[in-house]
């Protein structure tokens, strides 16, 4: 059926879009684009030959068109539902992807995604003037100044902004700015506890 | 039914307008005949009848144009309507198209004879429903609020998705676990599914 | 208090000495316009500015305040709810930005010399480099691979407008009556409603637009 | 909006405190408080109370209307009303929820204030809940909802703005105005 490719390209996607991305559909796409180029150039032949005079192609002209115009809904939506789940990974992830995401990206995905990262960063630099304001920061309403943590794995030494240094060993517990290790806890690596 | 104005981009209706419907033929479509499988010839000929998928029918039966003739889906005709209307709540609309209503919507644009009943129909229908809906959706998960859940199509299983995360979200915050900061979800399923591949290999 | 001298800067009020806390009124209440409003509101440059400003100064303070001083510990706790407010807020706008490029900068682009952005200048640019690199990234992958008479993206059919006619919480802030709720339709009459100051009400955004750029009523 | 971002909007709400010990005035962006002298009752944010409760610093002093007899009678008076009566506190479930983790010691009576306000909430949510069916399965196009609390309309926000915007849709679709699709 026509267009039915398209259809299970998106389905695909549909389906594995529970929080991870799955491989650039490659093949896919060029399937797709080739029964495109077909029907187009069928389109082609019929136009010509009814300006030479045959008659009663329109309908088959329009039907084919209808085709070609579903088949590039779906390759945009395709390609777009991806895009937005990269950007949705930006956010929960930071800006370096884990490999086994990367590898599911094709060349021009890595490439939107660090443009994607350079307009972000030169966006939140903007604001305001002096430093400007990083807007992956402070997700949740604040509640104490500062909060209990413990190192889910090592991590090495952490700068606090009052200028001290804490090695962040596995299992170790520490007492810090809440604002300050709100991203640790959010890729993992600290765990917030709350009595 | 996507939130915003007709979303081009929008997976669910994109699915939405793959569902067929009834046609029939009205002018010679020449080398297309394989679209119907119940016959041989090269050619579409007036008078066949098939199931298109809806973004076809659409573009060949408008206004403008008439190279095929549709009607509507047997769901939509007047024998489910009377089902639809004594009692709404007992319809399993899942089965009878997931996307029942935002398509009932689009079936609309034909203009057909019995357009004004089925726009009548869906709306009713969705107000019978939606108590229902509301209620089982403030209630914690149970099996009979799962088998309400099969029964509804997919916007209705948005709606009772909202209703359950609003409740969550109130009993995250009165039991104070919002208070908790946590691993983004993300990060969590990313690592629960890399744990799982090294566990294979 | 801490005065703020004139807030100079477009802003839809007039310029006016405003205290650092009704400054913040301001911006908490432009927070919630827009994490409710299903359009990208006014941009609040001034506003976000303004506290951003009052922010880094405080911080300046803290900085030279004695060591176990506990008026510090409340500032920076007020700083972190002042900076809660502000990333929310702009994040929100962001979300919109992203999704509704193509319309945000057509309504932009639309705007007499006069009106108020919709986009501050530094939004403005992010807006237009997002929109770019999205049609690159079609254009390479898939578009100039297609049918000649496909090859570009048709913007009327592509662009994700905000539903104006979604429904929201509002609270009124000033009377306002005559307000056109419901349009006239082939079986409806027209409905028209007054507002009264402090009733709360929920209807569709599309009559309260303009009301909510007025500060007449606030979303909730 | 999520309930904490409810909760946020709450910290603003002043209470009565008795500190325990001495800080002169503090010049906050959001305004002037204290000075705080040991001992005399002063008005700070929700959010500066819990903490200095957290830290020590002070005793709360409940606001008047979190007691049981005036709880008492405005459970009574809610039962009766059809409809949504005035309630004292417009984030009275976020105060009462806030000011009976950190300091349910100043609360005398606290288990009964907690049962109480619970009562209150569960009482008005199932009223909400059957005038949202009313209106729904009405002709009406929106409704006042005065004396509803934040808390009260975030809860049902969700799942009523997304019904009322299909019912929206498909209302439209009985006046002629049809939804238009891509191709």
């Amino acid at each position: 059926m026509l267009a039915e490719k398209a259809l299970d390209l998106l389905r695909e996607l549909q389906r594995t879009l529970d929080g991870s991305l799955p491989p650039y559909n490659e093949d896919g796409i060029r399937q797709i684009l080739e029964e495109m180029k077909a029907l187009f150039e069928q389109n082609q032949k019929d136009v010509s030959a009814t300006v030479a005079g045959e008659n009663g192609l329109f309908s088959g002209v329009q039907l084919r068109h209808s085709a070609l115009e579903r088949n590039k809904r779906c390759l945009l939506a395709y390609l777009y539902n991806r895009l937005e789940q990269i950007k949705k990974m930006r956010w929960e992830f930071g800006s370096v992807l884990p490999p086994e995401v990367k590898f599911n990206m094709c060349e021009q995905e890595v490439q939107w995604f660090s443009k994607y990262n350079k307009m972000l960063a030169n966006y939140m630099r903007s604001i305001g003037g002096e430093g400007g304001l990083d807007l992956t920061q402070d997700l949740k309403p604040p509640k104490t100044l500062y909060i209990e943590v413990r190192c889910l794995m090592d991590h090495g030494e952490f700068e606090t902004q009052d200028g001290n240094i804490l090695l962040l060993k596995k299992n170790s517990q520490h007492f810090m700015l809440r604002s300050e290790c709100e991203h640790l806890i959010r890729q993992g690596i600290l765990e917030h506890i709350v009595h | 039914m996507s939130i915003d104005g007709s979303n081009y981009f929008d997976i669910n209706d994109i699915l939405s307008t793959q569902q067929r419907l009834p046609c029939k033929v009205e002018m010679p479509i020449y080398r297309l005949g394989y679209l119907d499988s119940s016959s041989e010839s090269e050619h579409l000929q007036p008078g066949t009848k098939l199931e298109l998928p809806f973004w076809m029918a659409r573009a060949l039966c408008s206004r403008k144009r008439h190279i095929v003739s549709v009607d509507l889906p047997k769901q939509y005709k007047e024998g489910y309507r009377e089902i639809f209307s004594a009692d709404p709540t007992m319809v399993d609309l899942h089965k009878l198209g997931p996307y029942f209503y935002n398509y009932g919507s689009q079936l609309l644009q034909f203009e057909l004879p019995e357009t004004p009943d089925v726009a009548k129909s869906l709306l009713q229908t969705f107000q019978g429903r939606l108590r229902k809906i509301m209620d089982s959706s403030q209630n914690c998960f149970n099996e009979d609020t799962s088998k309400l859940v099969e029964k509804l199509d997919e916007s209705e299983r948005i709606l009772f998705k909202e209703g359950q995360q609003a409740l969550n979200d109130f009993q995250c915050w009165e039991t104070r676990k919002t208070e908790k900061l946590k691993t983004s979800e993300m990060v969590k399923n990313h690592r629960k599914r890399k744990r799982v591949v090294l566990e294979e290999t | 208090m801490a005065d703020i001298d004139e807030i100079d800067g477009v802003s839809d009020e007039e310029v006016e000495a405003l205290t650092a806390g009704e400054v913040l009124q301001k911006l908490e209440e432009a927070w919630l316009n827009e994490k409710f409003s299903p359009e990208l509101l006014e941009a609040k440059t001034d506003l976000v500015d303004c506290m951003l400003e009052q922010v880094t100064e405080m911080e300046e303070n803290i900085k030279r305040a004695k060591k176990g001083d506990f008026k510090v510990v409340l500032h920076r706790m007020e700083i972190d709810r002042i900076r809660y407010v502000l990333s929310s807020y702009l994040r929100c706008r962001l979300k919109k930005i992203e999704r509704y490029t193509t319309h945000v900068l057509e309504q932009e682009s639309n705007r007499k010399e006069e009106d108020v952005c919709h986009l501050s200048p530094e939004e403005f640019t992010f807006a237009k480099e997002y929109g770019t690199t999205m049609e690159t990234h079609m254009k390479n992958l898939v578009l100039r691979h297609m049918p000649p008479n496909l090859q570009t993206m048709d913007f009327k059919q592509t662009t994700i407008r905000p539903n104006l006619d979604s429904y929201v919480f509002l609270r009124v802030i000033e009377d306002t009556d005559g307000v056109l709720v419901e349009e006239e339709t082939l079986d409806t009459g027209e409905e028209i409603v007054d507002l009264q100051k402090g009733d709360q009400h929920i209807m569709r955004y599309k009559p309260l637009s303009g009301l909510v750029m007025s500060g007449a009523v606030s979303l909730i | 909006m999520d309930p904490s971002e409810v909760e946020f909007l709450a910290e603003k709400e002043f209470v009565t405190v008795v500190p325990n010990f001495a800080l002169d005035k503090i010049y906050l962006i959001g305004g002037d408080i204290g000075p705080l002298t040991p001992g005399l009752p002063v008005q700070v944010p929700l959010w500066m109370a819990v903490n200095l409760k957290q830290g020590q610093k002070c005793r709360i002093v409940p606001p008047e209307w979190m007691d049981i007899d005036r709880l008492q009678d405005k459970k009574q008076e809610e039962t009766d009303s059809k409809f949504f009566t005035k309630m004292p506190c417009d984030h009275y479930i976020e105060v009462t929820q806030l000011l009976l983790k950190s300091a349910t010691d100043d609360i005398p009576h606290a288990d009964e204030i907690r049962t109480l306000v619970k009562d209150i909430w569960d009482l008005r949510i199932a009223k909400l809940r059957s005038s949202i069916d009313t209106f729904v399965k009405s002709d009406a196009t929106h409704a006042k909802l005065n004396f509803l609390t934040l808390m009260e309309l975030n809860t049902v926000r969700p799942f009523l703005t997304k019904a009322l915007d299909q019912m929206h849709v498909l209302r439209s679709n009985n006046n002629g105005r049809i939804q238009s699709t891509q191709e």
